[in-house]
């Protein structure tokens, strides 16, 4: 491996091969160790001066691609899983994942869809109120957090989705999300209440949450 | 506006429920009207491009109108898209008036995109869960080294736990200053006058939940007018103002004008 | 079965030689994922029946021998664990992270949401004495420091959030934190009094549970 083996192109000299090597090593052995996915930025601090992190991550990508264990990427960061393929032989008997109300798997896919979104657009597409403890069950599992306050009287709050959510359903990036150029293309993307009379707590979009959130109680 | 049914009418759901259940078995099912209004269109079985939203508002209309007949409770929400619905049939059926109202048809169309909308938001969340889920199908390291690579601050606190520690904190707060809500309840008073300007129009017996205020029904309220309501009774009774029979344990308890007619009322 | 590609040595057959990668990968993903070392005849359980395990679990040992990551084989059972020789360049800040105190979550927050603030008015929003320990805490870490002296007798030190503070927490400005009737309504602040059963009109107990809570006037 290292040392001048003296055949086949050699650019580099055999310190910076050595280099290599380690930086290599070192990845995979960070990326091992962690269960949450490291961004490019706290890796490459961790190697040689100079290393191009980026290719480097690509090379071990590859390496890993055809294994039981691949490195992927989501959101900002890199991350080895279980192959997708070995899921049905890996499954856990018990179903883990405590039941998620259709109430919240909705909400969840209309805020990564929308995203950001506020809480008064998601019942106007819904065409009901948000119930208590479904924002909370979602941000509880750390899929989704508050974004920018809109800029329209009330300034309301809206929501947007985190990384983990990224890691989770294993997106690279949110134009990952499946079906969404074609969503977007048919407009179904656009999150403005549409009728008076549906979604009683959508039409108080321009109003601060404050109302609506009062009569909730 | 009281509507009441002639007397005897075994109406106090003995019979009623199987319909009624069914009715709230389906509305179980659903997170809203809009969500209703989406199963029903669905079975149309066309694209919801092509829906008839005429033929979706005729389907809303006669669900709750059978609802309502089964006397079930509906949210509020359920009955303002009823009534929505039916504007925008008559803005349908009659033809179009120059005024600055949008026309039916941009209503139904307005609808159709909602639907639509909610139908794709639908699918997406079925999408997005039938991918391989971390934890489930796809499985993270599962003895990770702590390595600190990513605390660059000690502590690990998450945005969550600072919102949670804040909501508790004022939650505590709000716990110090008791806030009792109103509590709607019939009163006996109330039930009394009720009863007294009622029984002037009773010829003969009547069930005493003939007598109960519409649209109370179920909760608390409910429970509540019946308990004052009968409770009125007995105080009539003791009056002399009225007679009550009943005919059973647990059977329905009839109410009629007392016979002999001294109309003193308080003697109390 | 499939093509006689008819070259190099097959001494297996195409089937045999799939099916046996797939075990590897399968191995790799069940050390992988496993929280503690698994013993082979767990691992064989998991494995096309007949399966070597010991020759394959040999073949992976060799496999990932010169890489970051080893497979070792410890009393219990067999695991992955990153390469010894790494440690000194995986272990850079040897600091346990802890858990913040209750105390200073609450301190921390309270500072967020009513800064300017000063200690005796964090005292006083809490009820209770803040220890000396729990600002520097705070402090340290970079999330807190000092504003301006209110004008009041005493000149009292007010208490505000630095940037690092926004940072963390993954906000771009203050206002971007939920206000308490984003939390009410998420569920984060459900301050309804444990009595009521009843109360509010709203209890009707013949709707379905979903309803009323998303109707809930």
């Amino acid at each position: 491996m290292s040392g001048p083996d003296g055949m086949i192109q050699e650019i580099d000299n055999p310190e910076e091969v050595e280099q290599r090597l380690r930086d290599l090593r070192l990845l995979e052995a960070l990326l091992f160790a962690s269960a949450d996915p490291l961004d490019e930025e706290t890796l490459g601090r961790r190697l040689t001066r100079g290393a191009d992190v980026r290719a480097l991550l690509e090379e071990l990508r590859v390496h890993y691609a055809a294994r039981g264990v691949n490195l992927i990427r989501t959101g900002a960061g890199w991350s080895f899983r279980t192959a997708v393929d070995l899921a049905p032989l890996l499954r856990q008997e018990e179903e883990v994942s405590k039941k998620l109300s259709r109430a919240a798997i909705e909400t969840l896919a209309i805020i990564a869809y929308h995203q950001p979104v506020t809480r008064a657009e998601i019942e106007a597409i819904r065409g009901v109120a948000t119930s208590k403890g479904t924002l909370d069950i979602l941000m509880e599992n750390g899929w989704i957090r508050p974004g920018r306050r809109r800029e329209t009287p009330g300034r309301p709050l809206t929501w947007i989705t985190t990384d983990h959510f990224l890691d989770h359903f294993g997106l690279e990036t949110l134009r990952d999300l499946p079906g969404v150029e074609d969503l977007r293309a048919a407009g179904l993307l656009d999150s403005r209440p549409v009728l008076l009379g549906i979604g009683g707590a959508g039409l108080e979009d321009a109003e601060p949450s404050e109302n609506t959130d009062d009569s909730d109680t | 506006m009281v509507g009441r049914k002639p007397p005897d009418h075994k109406d106090e759901g003995a019979e009623a429920v199987s319909p009624a259940e069914q009715l709230v078995l389906v509305l179980d099912g659903f997170e809203g009207p809009l969500d209703m209004l989406l199963a029903l269109g669905r079975e149309q079985k066309v694209d919801l491009t092509k829906i008839s939203i005429l033929q979706l508002a005729d389907q809303y209309l006669a669900f709750i109108a059978e609802a309502r007949k089964v006397r079930l409770e509906l949210a509020a929400d359920y009955l303002v898209m009823a009534a929505w619905l039916a504007y925008l049939k008559s803005r349908l059926l009659i033809p179009e008036v120059e005024d600055e109202e949008p026309s039916g048809e941009d209503m139904a169309a307005a609808l159709a995109f909602q639907l639509q909308r909610l139908e794709a938001m639908k699918g997406a969340a079925a999408q997005l869960f039938a991918r391989p889920q971390l934890g489930v199908d796809r499985f993270a390291r599962g003895a990770p080294e702590d390595l600190d690579i990513l605390r660059k601050s000690v502590f690990q606190v998450t945005l969550y736990d600072l919102l949670k520690a804040y909501g508790e904190h004022k939650k505590r707060q709000e716990g110090g200053v008791l806030h009792i809500e109103p509590v709607r309840l019939y009163s006996l008073e109330d039930a009394v006058r009720r009863l007294s300007e009622l029984l002037g129009r009773m010829p003969d017996w009547a069930t005493l939940s003939s007598f109960l205020p519409d649209g109370v029904r179920g909760g608390l309220l409910t429970r509540s007018a019946l308990a004052a309501h009968f409770a009125a009774t007995l105080e009539l009774a003791k009056a002399g103002r009225v007679e009550l029979r009943q005919d059973g344990a647990f059977s329905p308890i009839y109410v009629r004008r007392a016979s002999r007619r001294h109309e003193q009322g308080d003697e109390e």
